[in-house]
Order: structure tokens, then C-alpha cells, then sequence
């Protein structure tokens, strides 16, 4: 049982980590700010995979699992799911405002493009 | 046989994953990623964690999904334009992911043996609160003060989502229903609720001694509130009115009172006498629950839009 | 008993997870929906096989709210449908 | 076994730091936009005394501070504990958002329409949601807490940068708030790895564990560099000037001066109490490239600047990068006490004076944009000759900035030169003096349109009261008269940092 | 030997199984839409009803049978709903597609 359990965890852990990558990748790189928060989204999910395969390894006392990395990951989830909604608020501001939703530094960037024009 | 499950179930998470990325159209990606949310509501059972599990299909199955489609819907209709593509060099940061995978996944293999876990300690304690879920005994007892604060980043996450509005329609209500509503969700918005709200008491209810607890069930709550918004059966409340706001304050401010009177006959501050721990934390949750459920309702529904009345 | 039912749970997922190609490859946004309702049910019968081969009767909740969300989620889908018709924010 | 906390008799004050300015964003909530102010005003005042009390109590027990919530012991339980580094944030945290809440309190009443809108209202309310955080952060001694700290500050800093809800301020914080999340989601993410490892996040416990494997500097490699984002050091600086330049100018003032020093600490707590030694030598050398980095090229960059705003926040960057060349210069990693050092205590010297002539210097730029209209540098010409009481505290923060005698900077900035030279880090002695000249360029860029006569006078939009100007002014005059301060107060830095090996 | 109750189980749920794999495989092989959503919803009502029968009698309480039933009547609601909800978006689809 222990043994599938440890490589249950571990598989969850990697599983974690390459989330973390793509969801790493999706924020850093792609050009589509909703489809960032998505990123984000995704990278919070893999970050609590790594706590999810923390817990499941330390099952004892006839718990499944530690329950304090899953108390933290719950946690998590509301924290993550109010900054989503704090970061969508943003977004639609600025579609409404600008016209446009993207921040790469391509399209034209507010304030700093000001400042460097006037330079 | 199980290891086979896990396999499938990493396999298909990563495959979403990589879909939401790559995917030429934005709203694909949303309905992949809610497919996503389902599928690791499944990975969190198999790690055993029923309580994270449920929040999961909750909130990442549930609400983040409707808010992304609800902000896709609000930007797709403003600016109509292809998909830009990823820069060119792309590579650079694929690498630097690529890294943080592999360090990432050699110090989840690195992880010592036997596992450190704080099960132990977690059980043994749990007499003195009264409960008999370890999860809700952490939340809401040993570390009691992260889920408190918690709420109060709800609360301002709120505050700050209502500061986008304009100054006119600062203290109004947001506007949620679209122009036509299709007749199987007033269906929907109607027969769907009572169950909800049924299951989200059953959440709190069970949350002390099994499975569930505030977060879920507010969560529900949360969910079931925006389908009647949705459905127009009922307008969103005037983010101004007093009996709101003393809602989305009530479930902190008597944590924060509990809390205090810990100090004066218990052990400290968010400690509960153990003679009444349970009652007090089923209280708590009671009021969390409505808090939570309104926050997260508020804060899918968007800056009020529409001037208050006078 | 609780070998053969994880086995039926697999293939119930394989089966729904199937569907997800679906979602991977279609170009009509509401047969993703339809794929996603699918893998909705399919977890929930999922969770209903895992809880009683493991004697966990908590998992029937998770099914629960899962069938619970999957119709919430497939409202939502429909603001998409209609947002040319939804107000505009004021300036 | 001794537990590791006992619970000192007036560790209820922690709690209080923390739960005050919380319950006052409640107590806001409900009691609506009217009542939003006095609230405001009496929490200030309030938590000033749990500040001051604090600061007496540590002084007299001579002993840290330390409270342990509910009574469950970490590592179950969580625990707060204040030391001499602590209390000297939550003095000057106090004593920031005190002086921003007078001032934003003249500068929302100018406009009696709008002074319980929407502007006013939320800002109020976020302003006392960041004190909670800072002080948690200041205070925690959980990993898992701090990120709920961290997430406080970003929760409440990034709406205040668009509180004017014009587009660019709004992409500036949307942008803040991308590098803020991706910074605690690292953060998190090493936090996680240490649970894994170690089996509880509180940091003396880890500090106190006998062997590390590798998920100790995987760990530390994604949180450092997550709170450097947080911190806007050289090259994440990105999203700091538009954000600091954009919010409102109170909001600029507290988020200069205190919110991006939360981060700082955190490093600061991460590098010197829980990375085993080597691991913090090497990561004290890289910081303190970044910080050199910072220095030189964010100085150049507020030299460039033409609006007022946008180069005190550039200044801003250049500034936070003296922190980071405390670390190697305090010894970090090489088994002296860094907390007795002559680097020690220039950095906390640095920490403060940057936090109180940074917050004058974007309230007094604050009242010329209220006042003229704009904050172009170039149109400012003779703006001393109208606001004589702004242009003094541009000109006396500035001399903190420069590091000119007699203020704070400059002993702080001599403190670090002192190290540098003595320790034979001949380069971070050149980064100091270079900086020191760059910030004296462009300070005097603005003292001297300030003191210019224009061919046309500058006109003023609307009448500046007095009492406006004098809250930045005695900022100003605090951040100087620390020049004036023996040095042994900041003996109070050492009081709960003893050697973590043999902590009692 | 398998049990008659445990035998009952078993074929129930083998046969809910495999309408779920019929449902998947209808939403790959049918030509258009509205029969692709057909063959959905029957996976979804009758897979997962077949399974809810072949596990009622492992379930440990009446309770916990209550709450299977519960799954099935819920499911059988939002698909139902979701059901009528595609076909009318995919009607009006139609004519501009």
C-alpha cells in the first residue's frame, strides 16, 4: 500500500512540476492576457499538485494524507480564484477603456510610451 | 490497476494543460480548462484529499470557468481580432520552464524518507477542538489566523474590484443578465437552487466531522446565487446596501470576536474553551459560509455598472 | 470486487476522456461543451465506482457537486453565445 | 523538550498590530462611505500606540516579542514574534501610514464632492488592508502565513495604483498585479518544497534542522527570485515606475516607501536565517549584483525621466538596490553574526530614511500636480516660488536620497561605504559613490526648476492650503534629523537575533 | 465466487460502461451537431443510471443510497437542461453559419 502510495505521490509531484512549467510558460509568454490568467490558473494548479503529492506522502494515523498541506491548499484555491477575479476586473477596465487587451510591449503601452515619447 | 488510473489521469491533465497554451482560439481554451478543473477535482481524490477535491470541482470546475467565459464573452465582443501570435523567440522562456520543470520534479524525487508529516500531530490535537476532520481542525483551529486573513483578502480583493467601476455607478449594482435568456435556464435557474442550497448545507453541516466545510459550501452557495442572477429572476443587489455589506463582514467579524473573547477565557487569541470548541466552530462556519458565498458571487459578477438608485 | 470496479471506473474515465479529443480538435465551440458535459457525467460515474471500491462514501459529494456544476458551467457557456447583446459599460 | 516559543506577556500586541487595521476594513465595509474616515483616523491612532507600545515593551524586556496563536505550538500552530528588526518596521510602518492618512485626508477634502466617493472610500479601506498585511509580514514566523501576507499587500496595493481609473494607470496595475501573482505563486511554490522537506514551514524549525538536501535551494531559487519581482529589483523592476507614477499620490507614498520593503525583509529573513550558509553566500553575491544593477541603471533612467512622478519612482528602484549590497557586505554566509555589522545597520539605516524621505517626496510631487495641474519637469520652472513648503521637502528628502550630510542617507550610505572599503568590495564602494552623484543629478534637475524664474509665472490651478504641505515637510525633516541620531537605537536591531543555532 | 448481489453490480455498472463509451464514440462518428448531442445525452442519462442501479445495493446505508439516487436525478436535470440549451444555441447557429 505504502509503496503504491509513494509512487502515487510521486507521480502527482511530476505531474505538478511539468504544470507548473506550462503554466509558467503561459504566463511569461503568450501574447493573450486572458489566455495568461488561464496560465496562471494552471500554474496554481500545479503548485498545489506538489503540496497534494507533499500530503499523500505523509499519510499516517489512518489519514490518507497531512492535512495541513491540504488545509493550505484550499487556501490557495480561494486566494487564487479572488486574484483571477481582481485580474479580469483589470482586463475588462482596460478593454473598455483602451480598446485593447494586451500588454505586450508591442502594441502601445500607455504610460511608458508617453513618458518616452516626451523624452 | 490504480497506478493505470493515475497514469491516465496525469496524462490526460498534462494534454489539457499543453491545449490551453497552445490552442489557436481563446474559447477552446476555456472549455478545455474547465475540463481541466474537472479532471483534477479527480487527481485530488486519488491523492486523497476529498476536502481539497471538493473545493476543486467547486471553484476551479465551477466559478473560475464561468468568470473566464464571462470575460471572454466581454472582450471577444470588443476587440474582434485574430489570435497574435507568440513572439519569436518563444525558446528562450520554453527553456527557462523547461528548467524549473526538471529542478521542480528533482526535488519532488528528492523528498526525504520517511516522509516528515504533521498527521500525528494534527490527530492528536484534534481532541481539544471537538471535530472530527483533521482539515477543518487545521483551518479553522491550529492555523485558524491564515483562514481569517484569508477572508479578508476576499474581502478586499472585493473592494478592490469594486473600485473599478465609475464614480456614477460606485455603490450600484453590477448587471449580469444577458439581453436574451434562453428559456431552459430560467428552467435551470429555477429547479437548480434549492438543491444547492440544500447540498451547501449539507457541506457545513458534515464539514466538522467529514468532508466539506465553508469554502465548499459557500461556494456552492456562490454558484447558485449567479445562475439566478444570470437567469434574471432576480437583479443583483446595490454593492451600497447595508445588509450586504454586514453580510460579507459578519462571518470575519465574528471570527475576529470568538477570536478575541479566546483571549479572555480560553488559552489566547483564536484559541476556542474546549468545552464549547465545536459549537463555536460550527457558528464560525455557519457565518463564513454566507460570507464567502456572497464574496465570490460579487466578485464573478464584476464593478457595479449601473448608477444606485436615489 | 473493488479491483474489478477501479477497472470499470477506468474505462468509464478512458471512455469520457475520450470524448476530450473532441475538445482538443473540434472547431465548433459548442461540441467542446458537449465533450466537457460528457466528461461531467463521466467523473461523476467516475467518483460513484472509485468511492465504493474504496469504501468512501465521501466521494459520492464530490459527484455531487460535480453534476451540480456541469449545468452551471453550460449557463455560463450561453453568456458567450449572447454577448453581442450584453450592456455596455459606461464611460 | 522545551517548546521553541514561549509566549511573552505582551504578545497580545502582535495580534493587535495585525487584527487592528483588519477589523477596521470590516468595520468600514459595514458602516459605509460616511463613516469611512473617522475609522480611518482612529485606527491610526490606535495602532500608532500598539507600534509605540511595542517598541517600549522589546525595549524594556530586552527580549523579542512572541505570541503563539491559539495556543498550538508550531509547527502545528503558527506563531508571531517580534525582534529588534520587526519592531523598527512596525515603528516605521506607523509612523508612514499615520503621516499618509493626515495628508490624504487634506488632500480628499479639497474636493468636498468627492470626498466619501468612490475614490476616497477605497482607498481608506486598502490603505488599512496594507498596514495589516505589512505588519503580518513583519511579524509572521510561518511560510504559509507570509504568503497569505504577501497576498494582503498585493490584494490592496494594486487597486490602489488605479483608484483615478484612467487606462494607463489600469494597465499599470494590471501589469503590477501579473508580477505581483507570479511572484507569490514562486514564493508558494518554495514554500511547498520546504513543507516536503522539512514537514513545517515555520522558519526557525527549518532554520533549525541539522541536514538540507537539494529541496532547500530549489526552494530558495523560486522564492528569491518570486520576491524580487515583488521587490522590483533590476531587470523585474518593469512594472514599478508606471505603478508608483500613476496611483494617487498618498497611495504612492505608502507604496514607495512601505510596500515594497515587505519583500526585502522576507529575502532578508529567507537568506540570513534559513539558507544554510553556503547557499546564502552565493545568493548574497548575486543580490548584491542586482542591487549595483539597480542602482546605476535606474538612477540613469530617473535622470532621463521628464515627468516628476515617473523619476522619484525610477528613483525608487535605485534606491531599494542599497539594500540588497548589504548582503554580502554584512558577512551573510560566512558564519559572523551579520546583525552586529556596520552593514547592518546602515542597511536598516537605508531602510528607514529611504521610507521617509521617499513618501515626502511623492507627497510633495503629489501637491504640485494638484496644484499646477501636471508634472512635467520641464513646465515646472519658479515652482518654488509658489510652493515654497513642496519645494523644501523635494530639496531635503533629495538630500537623504544623494546621501549629503547631515541626513539620514548619508550615514547610512557612509555606513555602507565604511563596509565596503573595509571588507574590500571596491566595486560596491563605487556603486554607492556613483549613485550618490547620479541621485544628486537628478535631484537637482528638479531643485532647479524649482528655483528658476520662468519667463511667464507659474500659475497656480487651485490654492494649496498649508496644512497639506506640512505633513511631507516633517516627513522630510524626520528623514534628515536620522543624521543627527546616535546610532546606538539601532542597537535595537540585534535585541532577538541571536545566534540561530544556539536560540533559546 | 462471486456473490448475486456483487454479480448484480457488476453487469449493471459493465453496462453503464459501455454506454459511455458509445456516447464518446457518437460524439466522434455522427455526422452533424444535434445527433452528436443525441447520443450524449443518452450516455449521460442511461450510463450513468445503469451505474447508480448496479452500486445501490453495495451502498453501506440507506443514506448513502439516497445520495446515489441524488447524483443520478441531478445529472439527469442539468443534462437534460444543457441538452435543450446546445440545441437552442445551435439553432440559432444555423442560419448564419
Amino acid at each position: 500500500m505504502s509503496a503504491i502510495a509513494l509512487t502515487s505521490a510521486s507521480l502527482f509531484g511530476l505531474c505538478g512540476s511539468a504544470l507548473v512549467g506550462i503554466g509558467l510558460f503561459c504566463v511569461i509568454a503568450h501574447p493573450e492576457l486572458l489566455r495568461r490568467l488561464v496560465g496562471f490558473n494552471i500554474l496554481g494548479a500545479g503548485i498545489f499538485l506538489v503540496f497534494g503529492a507533499v500530503s499523500r506522502r505523509g499519510a499516517a494515523m489512518g489519514l490518507g494524507g497531512d492535512p495541513v498541506p491540504q488545509a493550505m491548499v484550499i487556501t490557495g484555491v480561494v486566494v487564487a480564484f479572488a486574484a483571477t477575479a481582481l485580474a479580469i476586473a483589470l482586463l475588462r477596465r482596460l478593454a473598455s477603456l483602451t480598446g485593447t487587451a494586451t500588454l505586450d510591449p508591442t502594441s502601445p503601452e500607455p504610460s511608458e510610451t508617453a513618458a518616452r515619447s516626451e523624452a | 490497476m490504480s497506478l493505470v488510473f493515475d497514469i491516465a489521469l496525469v496524462s490526460g491533465l498534462i494534454a489539457l494543460a499543453l491545449h490551453v497554451v497552445v490552442g489557436r482560439d481563446g474559447k477552446g481554451a476555456i472549455v478545455a480548462f474547465i475540463a481541466f478543473g474537472l479532471l483534477l477535482g479527480l487527481a485530488w481524490v486519488r491523492l486523497a484529499a476529498i476536502d481539497v477535491a471538493l473545493t476543486e470541482a467547486a471553484i476551479g470546475g465551477g466559478l473560475t470557468g464561468m468568470l473566464l467565459l464571462k470575460a471572454q464573452a466581454h472582450l471577444a465582443s470588443r476587440a474582434s481580432r485574430a489570435t497574435p501570435a507568440f513572439e519569436r523567440n518563444w525558446h528562450v522562456p520554453a527553456l527557462f520552464c523547461g528548467a524549473v520543470t526538471l529542478g521542480l520534479g528533482y526535488a519532488v524525487l528528492s523528498f526525504p524518507h520517511p516522509a516528515p508529516s504533521l498527521a500525528r500531530e494534527a490527530v492528536a490535537a484534534i481532541d481539544a477542538t471537538g471535530l472530527g476532520n483533521p482539515v477543518t481542525a487545521v483551518l479553522l483551529a491550529y492555523r485558524a489566523i491564515d483562514t481569517l486573513l484569508e477572508k479578508i483578502v476576499l474581502i478586499l480583493a472585493l473592494i478592490g474590484v469594486w473600485s473599478l467601476s465609475t464614480d456614477n455607478a460606485w455603490g450600484g449594482a453590477s448587471y449580469l443578465r444577458p439581453a436574451m435568456v434562453p428559456e431552459p435556464l430560467i428552467f435551470l435557474a429555477r429547479v437548480l437552487p434549492p438543491f444547492g442550497v440544500l447540498i451547501a448545507v449539507y457541506q457545513v453541516w458534515v464539514g466538522a466531522d467529514a468532508p466539506g466545510g465553508t469554502f465548499q459550501a459557500g461556494t456552492i452557495l456562490a454558484a447558485m446565487w449567479l445562475l439566478v442572477l444570470l437567469a434574471g429572476l432576480r437583479a443583483a443587489p446595490e454593492t451600497r446596501l447595508p445588509t450586504l455589506r454586514m453580510m460579507l463582514a459578519a462571518g470575519p467579524a465574528l471570527f475576529i470576536l470568538v477570536g478575541l473573547m479566546g483571549v479572555a477565557v480560553a488559552e489566547g487569541f483564536l484559541s476556542y474553551p474546549p468545552a464549547i470548541a465545536k459549537p463555536l466552530i460550527v457558528v464560525i462556519e455557519v457565518a463564513l459560509t454566507l460570507a464567502v458565498g456572497g464574496t465570490l458571487a460579487l466578485l464573478v459578477s464584476g464593478p457595479p455598472d449601473r448608477a444606485p438608485k436615489p | 470486487m473493488a479491483e474489478s470496479l477501479t477497472t470499470v471506473a477506468l474505462f468509464v474515465l478512458l471512455a469520457s476522456a475520450a470524448g476530450l479529443v473532441v475538445v482538443l480538435r473540434s472547431r465548433i465551440a459548442i461540441e467542446r461543451l458537449m465533450a466537457v458535459q460528457l466528461l461531467g457525467t463521466g467523473g461523476a460515474a467516475t467518483l460513484l465506482l472509485l468511492g465504493t471500491a474504496s469504501a468512501q462514501p465521501a466521494l459520492t459529494d464530490v459527484a455531487l457537486l460535480l453534476v451540480l456544476l456541469s449545468a452551471f458551467s453550460c449557463a455560463a457557456f450561453t453568456l458567450g453565445e449572447t454577448a453581442s447583446d450584453e450592456p455596455d459599460e459606461r464611460p | 523538550m522545551t517548546p521553541l516559543y514561549a509566549a511573552t506577556p505582551s504578545g497580545l500586541l502582535l495580534v493587535l498590530a495585525v487584527m487592528l487595521p483588519a477589523s477596521a476594513v470590516l468595520a468600514m465595509l459595514v458602516l459605509g462611505p460616511r463613516h469611512t474616515r473617522r475609522i480611518a483616523l482612529i485606527t491610526m491612532a490606535l495602532g500608532l500606540g500598539v507600534a509605540l507600545a511595542t517598541g517600549i515593551e522589546l525595549v524594556r524586556s530586552g527580549a523579542a516579542l512572541t505570541y503563539i496563536v491559539g495556543n498550538w505550538q508550531p509547527p502545528l500552530g503558527i506563531a508571531l514574534r517580534a525582534d529588534g528588526l520587526s519592531v523598527m518596521m512596525l515603528a516605521v510602518t506607523a509612523a508612514v501610514i499615520a503621516a499618509t492618512g493626515i495628508f490624504a485626508r487634506d488632500l480628499f477634502s479639497l474636493d468636498q464632492a468627492s470626498c466619501d466617493g468612490r475614490l476616497a472610500t477605497s482607498f481608506w479601506m486598502l490603505l488599512m488592508g496594507l498596514w495589516s498585511g505589512l505588519n503580518l509580514v513583519f511579524l509572521s514566523q510561518d511560510l504559509f502565513n507570509l504568503y497569505v501576507a504577501l497576498e494582503l499587500l498585493t490584494f490592496a496595493a494594486v487597486p490602489l495604483v488605479c483608484l483615478d481609473g484612467r487606462g494607463e494607470t489600469v494597465a499599470a496595475a494590471l501589469r503590477y498585479l501579473m508580477f505581483a501573482l507570479l511572484g507569490s505563486m514562486l514564493y508558494l511554490l518554495g514554500a511547498g518544497l520546504l513543507y516536503g522537506a522539512y514537514g513545517t514551514l515555520d522558519i526557525r524549525l527549518i532554520a533549525g534542522a541539522s541536514q538540507h538536501g537539494a529541496a532547500i535551494h530549489i526552494a530558495l531559487a523560486l522564492m528569491i527570485p518570486g520576491l524580487i519581482a515583488k521587490a522590483a529589483l533590476f531587470p523585474l523592476h518593469l512594472w514599478l515606475p508606471p505603478a508608483h507614477a500613476g496611483a494617487p499620490a498618498a497611495a504612492s507614498a505608502v507604496l514607495s516607501a512601505l510596500v515594497i520593503k515587505a519583500p526585502v525583509v522576507l529575502i532578508l529573513r529567507l537568506v540570513v536565517e534559513i539558507a544554510p550558509p553556503e547557499a546564502a553566500a552565493i545568493a548574497g553575491q548575486v543580490l548584491a549584483v542586482m542591487g549595483a544593477a539597480s542602482i546605476l541603471f535606474c538612477s540613469v533612467m530617473a535622470l532621463r525621466q521628464e515627468r516628476l512622478k515617473l523619476m522619484i519612482a525610477y528613483s525608487t528602484v535605485a534606491q531599494i538596490g542599497y539594500l540588497f549590497i548589504v548582503f554580502p557586505l554584512a558577512g551573510i554566509g560566512d558564519g559572523s553574526a551579520p546583525w552586529g555589522t556596520i552593514a547592518w545597520t546602515g542597511g536598516a539605516l537605508q531602510l528607514t530614511s529611504h521610507a521617509l524621505a521617499k513618501a515626502a517626496m511623492f507627497m510633495a510631487a503629489g501637491i504640485v500636480a494638484e496644484a499646477v495641474g501636471h508634472d512635467r519637469i520641464r513646465d515646472l520652472g519658479g515652482f518654488g516660488r509658489v510652493l515654497p513648503l513642496s519645494a523644501a521637502t523635494f530639496g531635503l528628502a533629495g538630500l537623504s536620497l544623494m546621501g549629503i550630510p547631515p541626513s539620514g542617507g548619508f550615514i547610512a550610505k557612509c555606513l555602507l561605504l565604511t563596509a565596503a572599503a573595509v571588507g574590500g568590495q571596491l566595486w560596491l564602494a563605487l556603486t554607492i559613490l556613483a549613485g550618490g552623484l547620479l541621485a544628486g543629478g537628478y535631484v537637482f534637475r528638479v531643485v532647479d526648476r524649482a528655483l528658476a524664474t520662468p519667463a511667464e509665472p507659474l500659475v497656480l490651478r487651485r490654492p494649496i492650503p498649508l496644512r497639506l504641505e506640512i505633513v511631507p515637510l516633517i516627513l522630510a525633516v524626520l528623514a534628515v534629523a536620522l543624521g543627527f541620531l546616535p546610532l546606538e537605537p539601532f542597537g535595537l536591531l540585534q535585541i532577538g537575533r541571536p545566534d540561530i543555532a544556539g536560540a533559546p | 465466487m462471486i456473490s448475486l448481489t456483487d454479480g448484480f453490480t457488476l453487469v449493471f455498472v459493465a453496462a453503464g460502461a459501455l454506454l459511455f463509451l458509445a456516447g464518446t464514440l457518437g460524439l466522434l462518428r455522427f455526422p452533424d451537431t444535434l445527433s452528436r448531442l443525441h447520443a450524449l445525452s443518452k450516455a449521460d442519462s442511461l450510463g450513468l443510471g445503469l451505474i447508480v442501479i448496479g452500486l445501490l445495493p453495495q451502498m453501506p446505508s440507506i443514506a448513502g443510497g439516497i445520495k446515489l439516487v441524488c447524483v443520478w436525478l441531478l445529472a439527469q436535470l442539468s443534462a437534460a437542461t444543457a441538452s435543450q440549451l446546445i440545441a437552442g444555441i445551435a439553432a440559432r447557429r444555423k442560419p448564419d453559419a
